[in-house]
């Protein structure tokens, strides 16, 4: 798999480190009750089709992306700085 | 028998016996040229066998090369090149290929049908490991490893194009010429020794001239292009996502010059053009396995390519027009066609040689090797002597790599194969004999059109110009398997016949993955490339549907074995990982450390001396500097990185449990970190260096995992903070100098005076060594008046050095990982032996430190019900009744008269030393509800060591529990 | 008075060479890394351009002493103050630099980094952040056939060990 | 009709004419006592133990595609108990002892091989998280030997012991862990259960779950409706999908676990030996081919394919650990859908609608778990109560952190594990 990192270009997969789903970003707050952070934290929806995921350029430019792709064909549809997408 | 004499030739030997053979020639080639047919024996029932084919398809003559731990088992005499001295041995035989005891598999194969083994070898139950299975693996398996480290090189490398063009045939370097041409990056790929493909082995005319001449003329051109790469003996083995494709590469030329064997190459191409040609299929006519019953297109390959005669009277046996070549190739060649035989009753050919249309082989005879057929041919039976049948049951396209994402391919009734559907891998087109296009012709005008399309899409111009050549029509009419008496093999390697299948059929092992994995056809070595098709038209056959119906099983990578070691090339030893050094390393192997591994660096485990006898009074030895006089120790290693910014601070308190905003420069603060999930992450010191600056400290473990836990929170959770984090673990050489003269110690080397009330426990600041800025922490991880001190790396080692020198006049010394962990033992200090993933801040007894008045990472989940209370198991210390009553790590705890089972367990072991500072055995241990059950007596048992103690249950704290040393 | 004495990062590992490929060991005066805070970059720039003479480089890109570094980040060679503009840290002791160059540089890396970096694709002043075998490395190139290889400091000894593989590899082809 | 040497022998004689369909492939009823969603490893055995220790034998089960298709068919045939948490300490000890009496059970030969397994540790930390292990597999009434490095040595003589990055200082020996032959598992559990009168309904897509007022009511398949009281889903790889048909979220990821096979070789490898560090483990099979694998792919993907990074890192790993197997050739790879969960562990449990039972998230150590899974699979469904052993595979064991079992010590992360 290759993954076009916004800053460094398309890269080989082993320059990446995968985390999951990016709900990852949406992180409740404090007080949201357990069954909030019971979604954060461990139910997915797991999609078998196009999915937002979160990866790290880690051997790269350590940059953490966004990545819209399919788990399907494992077609990579657009990385960009999760930074960017939080803002 | 060789058709003309060789130029050159070398000697080799196969099973001990010396020949002579042409260099680069195959070893198929030259053991036929020495007359040897019998090559093999078969995987089950030990038949002998011998060539079939003359590429990687290959399912008979497997081989083993060279000896000792050069063995290389289960190469193909096919694509094997002759080389001076090359050892070739048979395999799977014993005591010999011409006299293997177990060809008596055969004699009972028709008790060893299809799947025999499941419905037997089951009583009594304790046969199966004892006697049934070791016979059976004993049995099974071709060739052998030596079990000897491999002793050669292989390497691995990556490459980049714009075109990568997949097999180089008519089509192929039809694709390379015009997608070089017009100006793209080409990647042009082979597995042969040589490009051309089947033109170099067919006698055709390409633009007026033979063939050949084209092909060396188009060579000639390529090679000019500076565009454009050419990869011999290189097979694609898989297509990846992205245009990623693997391929193994060969390395011709001599082993002991150093050269790689192999070169596992990874190759991203913008596009691929498949032209991978077409393999030819057997007919499953009775003993259709004996030596000497080849490929028909194999025979044209081994007369047209490499003079030689596969036999001396050769019959052809096929079912469509492209048999006919062989006969006609062979009578050109000066060679006898001692038949052909046309399962078609139409077919149109006129010769001088006997011709039987509407006919059938339907026996064969000759054990070591090939002596007559029997034809089935107007009504009656006619016995044809012959040493050699070329049989052609039609083409299969070469698909498979089309199929590596997943791709089905679709049957085509016109050529009676499977040929790739469109979009199979993305960015991928097909072009020539894969596609299911044969004549040379439309070949070369395919591999032209789809190159140029290609060349389009990419912003290139490109011209298309076709060259004349032959356009014959192949036709076919579908013959899969022939009745009769005797076996009619399907899957030669795996001996898979055509009862096996119509049997799996009966048992309703219908579909065809079942009945793949129940006959294992198409699961040998060439993973059915041959027989594949064959099979399932029998299986269609057998459970009365269509071969489109029936489906294919999966072509999965790779498309030829691929050895591990090219894959894991650079791995073997100490190539696995990268290793770390720190800058005292050599002063310290200088001083005979053992070094150990921790994470990527390493690490002295101890310093010993010559009158010690064990690691034990060595450890004990430097645990006595450090509580009595001063020990160096080189805690580089652990992970330190810059936090820089106006919202460090803010970083800080996220990211900790505890407060870091309230830290006063040059000041240092422990601090405690956890994961989302409410378990501790790692802990560690971070000190204050400016308002807006701190260094923050890791375990040596967690360091990587921090740092990208930091740029998590801050890219993905708070990009508001505007703070930076880089890493400088290698900028600084960190030494802890620990002991009560430590300070002493320092004053020896620091530019200016250290003294109490400047650098009280928990200081930190800039410090000079020698007129080099450094910095200094006053930080203990032994419990003792200690500090941290660090200078730039380049002055690690002198620095490293000095310390020791002057350690050692104070009484003192260097000192290593195990007086390390004694110290922080006897101080009840965690590692990650104690967090080790599964702990919380309130099994470790710091609860309190996760503070209440902010959030945190991890704060929400820590809260959860499951991880608090008193069934948790909490860290506590263990005493035991003495220093001649070591403990264990790993050992369970359980109360003092309960049986050591599992629902009585309450806890185990993490970290144990002997403690020569209060001269007993210590651990530290999570115990059920712990904290609440200090001076209790338990029972440690270690069933692995057998180890029984009763031991005192106490605060992990040995040693100084009000911390005064540390503070004095 | 206690004197320090310095080794570089590829001491005693450095240089070798094989047919017309070497490899050499930089040795970089100072290296400072720079991380601008929100909204500075172009202050940091004109800081910088006063300072070593250059500007932030784009992305993947060096100019002058001006390297870029990853993500938000620059490596500097030479002495910068930019107070309150930017996160600067001192690397001069972090980093191991060593040089390959001649004919056939780009087939040794080729063997090891999984990016494509022939002259057509990769030009002089061209950076990438990538891997070389299992290293994390920072490749510039610094001319037709020389590129800088920048590796963590303790793994110099790998580096070097890893090139001098491929180099063999290389030169036995021939 | 019996499996036997004797029938084996007599089949032989008369051309093989008598063996009957290892099981019938019967048209779907309009209603059942039970449907089973998931004609794999552990859908299978649910049904076989249904109907052999509940007596429900109006039953069903469900397969998209063709049975054993899915990961019962595409592992490396690892059978061990081998755990050191409770929870899972109890459950693969039961496993295990269901494995050793499994070919009798089912008269049907799995090559269920006990050859031992070798865990190898390669630092003072490893080894004394393996001593623990150890420990508790000794305290559960499972075997474990503690191996120092000459112990590993004389059982595995061809590791690199002197040369390699990451000594091994030892192993942890389980001589009753081993492998089986997996696809056998399958067909004999298929075998046992369509003899005792299941129905094994293959090319059978469910499509829908119907739920009328929080209580299951059947299933829509592309073979139609099916009624049904009780529903359990066994569907691994494909988990979230056929729970989000009841409306669930899952605490799964799918992760692809790529697999290894070489040609046949003669007998080198007579255990299960895994790397300790480094995701991998080998064995080799009954013919002769080496079977390993390694790590997961990490991302999560349902494509049942792997990538080539992850590949090279499991030669890596065999080329460090092992490197005279580097002239062994891989002939096949290929992948499985991992149902990876937050804590690595199964769950085994009822779901919020009446009747819907579920049974999944076995990461990649599903294999092994066959007989037990579909055992107390069985018993939730029949008695609605958790069979003991299973009893700690709660799905609310996230939301409440009670009973979590972590075994690698990783979080939450689900790849991880």
């Amino acid at each position: 798999m290759r993954i076009t990192c916004p800053n460094c270009g398309e890269r080989d997969r082993r320059e990446f480190y995968y985390q999951g789903d990016a709900l990852a970003l949406d992180r409740p707050s404090q007080d949201a009750g357990l069954s909030v952070w019971d979604d954060y934290l461990h139910n997915r929806g797991n999609p078998a089709g196009d999915t937002k995921d979160l990866w790290f350029h880690e051997a790269g430019c350590g940059a953490w992306l966004v990545v819209d792709r399919n788990t399907v064909t494992h077609a990579v549809h657009k990385a960009v700085l999760a930074e960017k997408v939080k803002r | 028998m060789r058709l003309e004499q060789p130029e050159q030739t070398v000697t080799f030997t196969f099973d001990g016996r010396k020949l002579k053979g042409v260099p680069g020639e195959p070893v198929a080639a030259a053991l036929m040229a020495n007359g040897i047919k019998l090559v093999a024996r078969s995987f089950k029932y030990h038949r002998p066998r011998g060539v079939m084919s003359a590429g990687s398809e290959e399912q008979n003559a497997l081989v083993t090369v060279g000896r000792g731990a050069q063995t290389e088992p289960n190469l193909r005499a096919t694509t094997l090149e002759v080389s001076e001295g090359l050892e070739v041995f048979s395999q799977n035989a014993w005591p010999s290929l011409r006299y293997d005891m177990l060809a008596i598999n055969d004699l009972f194969s028709r008790f060893l049908a299809a799947g025999f083994y499941y419905k037997t070898f089951m009583w009594p139950r304790s046969f199966w490991e004892k006697v049934y299975e070791p016979v059976i693996r004993r049995a099974a398996g071709l060739g052998a490893l030596s079990g000897e480290t491999n002793p050669d090189d292989y390497e691995k490398a990556f490459a980049f194009c714009d075109v990568l063009v997949i097999g180089a045939g008519p089509a192929g370097l039809m694709a390379a010429l015009t997608a070089g041409r017009a100006g793209a990056d080409v990647i042009l790929a082979d597995e042969d020794t040589a490009m051309g493909g089947r033109l170099l082995r067919e006698r055709e005319e390409i633009d007026g001239k033979p063939a050949t001449a084209w092909v060396a003329a188009a060579i000639q051109e390529l090679a000019n292009l500076k565009n454009v790469r050419m990869m011999t003996r290189t097979t694609v083995t898989g297509a990846y996502d992205q245009g990623t494709y693997a391929a193994l590469e060969r390395i011709a030329g001599d082993r002991a010059a150093g050269k790689p064997l192999e070169c596992f190459w990874r190759i991203v191409a913008k596009r691929a053009i498949l032209t991978a040609g077409a393999l030819e299929r057997p007919i499953a006519f009775p003993n259709n396995d004996r030596p000497g019953i080849m490929m028909a297109s194999a025979v044209r390959a081994y007369v047209n390519r490499w003079g030689v005669a596969p036999g001396k009277s050769v019959a052809v046996f096929g079912n469509n027009d492209d048999a006919h070549r062989t006969a006609q190739d062979l009578q050109a060649a000066g060679i006898k066609v001692a038949a052909l035989i046309d399962s078609r009753d139409d077919t149109d050919i006129t010769s001088d040689f006997p011709i039987y249309t509407g006919a059938q082989v339907v026996a064969t005879k000759g054990r070591h090797a090939l002596e007559s057929v029997t034809i089935a041919y107007n009504g009656g039976r006619r016995v044809i002597r012959t040493d050699c049948l070329a049989m052609s049951g039609g083409w299969n396209p070469t698909v498979h790599l089309t199929c590596h994402m997943n791709g089905r391919p679709t049957w085509n009734t016109d050529i009676a194969s499977f040929v790739p559907s469109a979009e199979n891998v993305p960015g991928m087109v097909t072009a020539g004999a894969c596609n299911g296009t044969f004549s040379t012709a439309d070949c070369l005008a395919e591999g032209a059109a789809v190159a140029a399309d290609v060349a389009k899409d990419l912003g290139f111009k490109s011209r298309v110009k076709v060259p004349q050549a032959e356009d014959r029509t192949y036709a076919i009419s579908p013959l899969w398997a022939v009745p009769g008496k005797g076996r009619q093999w399907i899957d030669f390697q795996n001996d898979v016949h055509v009862k096996d299948i119509k049997l799996a059929a009966q048992e309703n092992f219908r579909s065809v993955e079942h009945m793949k994995r129940y006959t294992t056809q198409g699961m040998a070595p060439d993973q059915g490339k041959s027989s594949n098709v064959v099979a399932l038209a029998v299986l269609a056959d057998a459970t009365g549907r269509g071969i489109p119906e029936t489906g294919t099983t999966t072509f999965r990578p790779p498309y030829v074995p691929v050895s591990i070691a090219a894959m894991g090339a650079g791995s073997q030893g100490k190539g696995f990982a990268p290793e770390r050094f720190t800058t005292s390393h050599k002063a310290s192997v200088g001083r005979d450390a053992p070094m150990i591994e921790a994470g990527l660096w390493y690490r002295p485990s101890y310093f010993p001396q010559k009158d010690e006898a064990t690691w034990r009074e060595a450890c004990d030895r430097e645990v006595g500097y450090v509580r009595n006089a001063v020990g160096v120790c080189d805690v580089s290693t652990l992970g330190k990185i810059d936090i820089q910014g106006p919202d460090a601070a803010t970083l800080l308190d996220f990211v900790y449990t505890n407060t870091f905003s309230t830290l006063k420069v040059g000041k240092v603060r422990y601090g405690l970190m956890l994961r989302e999930d409410g378990h501790v992450l790692d802990d560690g010191t971070t000190a204050r260096l400016g308002e807006q600056h701190f260094v923050m400290t890791t375990t040596t473990a967690a360091a990587g995992l921090v740092m990208r836990h930091l740029e998590f929170v801050l890219q993905a959770l708070r990009p508001d903070l505007d703070a930076n984090v880089i890493s400088v673990t290698e900028q600084w050489a960190q030494f802890a100098v620990a002991g009560p003269k430590a300070r002493a110690l320092l004053n020896t080397v620091l530019d200016q005076e250290l003294t109490d009330e400047a650098w009280p426990f928990m200081a930190c600041g800039e410090a000079n060594v020698g007129g080099v800025p450094g910095r200094l922490f006053r930080i203990s991880f032994s419990g003792e008046h200690a500090y941290e001190v660090a200078v730039p790396s380049r002055y690690g080692e002198s620095l490293f050095r000095m310390l020791v020198a002057q350690a050692e006049v104070m009484g003192g010394g260097p000192y290593g990982m195990e007086a390390l962990n004694v110290l922080r033992i006897e101080k009840g200090f965690i590692t990650h032996a104690e967090i080790h993933g599964r702990t919380t801040a309130f099994d470790i007894g710091m609860g309190r430190m996760v503070s209440q008045k902010k959030d945190c990472i991890g704060h929400a989940a820590a809260a959860r019900p499951g991880l608090i209370g008193e069934g948790r198991q909490q860290l506590v210390g263990l005493r035991a009744k003495g220093p001649d009553h070591p403990l264990t790590a790993g050992a369970h705890l359980f109360e003092k008269d309960a049986d050591a089972t599992r629902v009585n367990s309450q806890g185990y072991t993490t970290s144990v030393c002997y403690s020569p500072t209060l001269d007993t055995q210590l651990a530290l241990a999570f115990l059920e509800n712990g904290r609440a059950r200090h001076g209790e007596v338990i029972k440690l048992r270690d069933h692995l060591r057998d180890v029984t103690e009763t031991v005192v249950v106490c605060d992990p704290v040995f040693f100084d529990p009000t911390g005064g040393r540390a503070r004095g | 008075m206690a004197k320090l004495i310095a080794l570089t990062p590829c001491a005693g590992l450095l240089p070798i060479s094989l047919g017309k490929i070497a490899v050499t060991e930089v040795l970089p005066d100072r290296l400072m890394s720079v991380a601008p805070f929100a909204g500075q970059n172009k202050a940091v720039s004109a800081k910088l351009k006063s300072h070593v003479g250059a500007v932030l480089s784009g992305l993947n890109r060096r100019i002058g002493g001006v390297t870029w570094f990853g993500h938000g980040t620059w490596m500097v060679a030479g002495d910068v103050a930019l107070d309150g503009l930017a996160a600067v840290t001192d690397q001069s002791d972090a980093w191991a630099v060593v040089a390959i160059s001649g004919a056939g540089s780009e087939d040794v890396l080729a063997r090891l980094v999984p990016i494509d970096l022939r002259a057509t694709v990769f030009k002089k002043n061209h950076v990438a952040k990538t891997m070389l075998g299992h290293l994390s490395v920072t490749i510039t190139r610094t001319a037709a056939n020389t590129f800088e290889i920048m590796v963590m400091r303790s793994m110099a000894q790998t580096l070097v060990h890893d090139l001098d593989v491929a180099m063999r590899g290389v030169a036995a082809r021939g | 009709m019996g499996y036997s040497g004797f029938q084996v022998i007599k089949e032989g004689l008369f051309g093989q004419k008598g063996w009957k369909p290892v099981w019938r492939d019967p048209e779907p009823k309009a209603e059942y006592d039970a449907i089973i969603i998931g004609g794999g490893g552990h859908g299978l055995s649910t049904a076989f133990y249904l109907a052999k220790e509940h007596g429900m034998t109006n039953i069903a089960v469900l397969e998209k595609g063709y049975i054993g298709g899915g990961n019962i068919g595409r592992n490396t045939t690892i059978v061990r108990a081998n755990y050191f948490l409770p929870g899972n300490s109890e459950f693969y000890s039961h496993s295990l002892k269901m494995w050793e009496g499994m070919e009798q059970d089912l008269n049907y030969n799995v090559m269920h091989s006990q050859r031992g397994l070798i865990n190898l540790f390669h630092s003072d930390g490893q080894r004394d998280a393996f001593a623990r292990r150890g420990n508790a597999m000794i305290n559960q009434g499972d075997d474990a030997i503690l191996l120092d490095r000459e112990g590993v040595r004389e059982y595995l003589p061809y590791l690199d012991f002197d040369n390699v990055r990451f000594p091994i200082y030892g192993g942890l020996y389980h001589p009753r862990g081993g492998s089986a032959r997996h696809d056998a598992v399958a067909w004999g559990y298929a075998r046992g259960a369509d003899q005792r009168g299941v129905d094994i309904i293959q090319n059978c897509e469910v499509t829908g779950i119907d739920i009328e007022g929080g209580v299951v009511k059947g299933v829509q398949t592309t073979r139609g409706a099916i009624k049904a009281k009780k529903v359990g889903i066994v569907v691994a790889g494909r988990s979230g999908q056929v729970a989000a048909m009841a409306g669930m979220r899952l605490p799964i990821e799918s992760h692809v676990l790529q697999a290894f096979v070489t040609e046949g070789l003669k007998p080198i490898i007579d255990h299960v030996v895994s790397f300790g560090m480094g995701h991998f483990y080998i064995s080799q099979s009954d013919k002769g081919g080496l079977v390993f694998g390694g790590d997961i792919d990490f991302y999560t993907s349902y494509a049942a394919r792997g990538n080539l990074p992850m590949k090279e890192h499991v030669m890596d790993a065999a080329m460090t650990l092992m490197p005279m197997i580097g002239k062994a050739k891989v002939l096949r790879s290929w992948g499985g859908i991992m149902d990876m969960t937050p804590d690595g562990s199964p769950i085994i449990d009822k779901t919020p609608t009446e009747g819907l039972f579920i049974d999944c998230g076995w990461c990649y150590g599903g294999f092994k778990a066959v007989p037990a899974s579909g055992f107390s699979f069985a018993h939730l469904m029949a008695t609605g109560n958790h069979f003991e052993a299973a009893a700690q595979f709660r799905l609310d064991r996230f939301r409440s952190g009670v009973g979590l079992m972590d075994e690698e010590g990783t979080g939450s992360q689900h790849n991880l594990h």
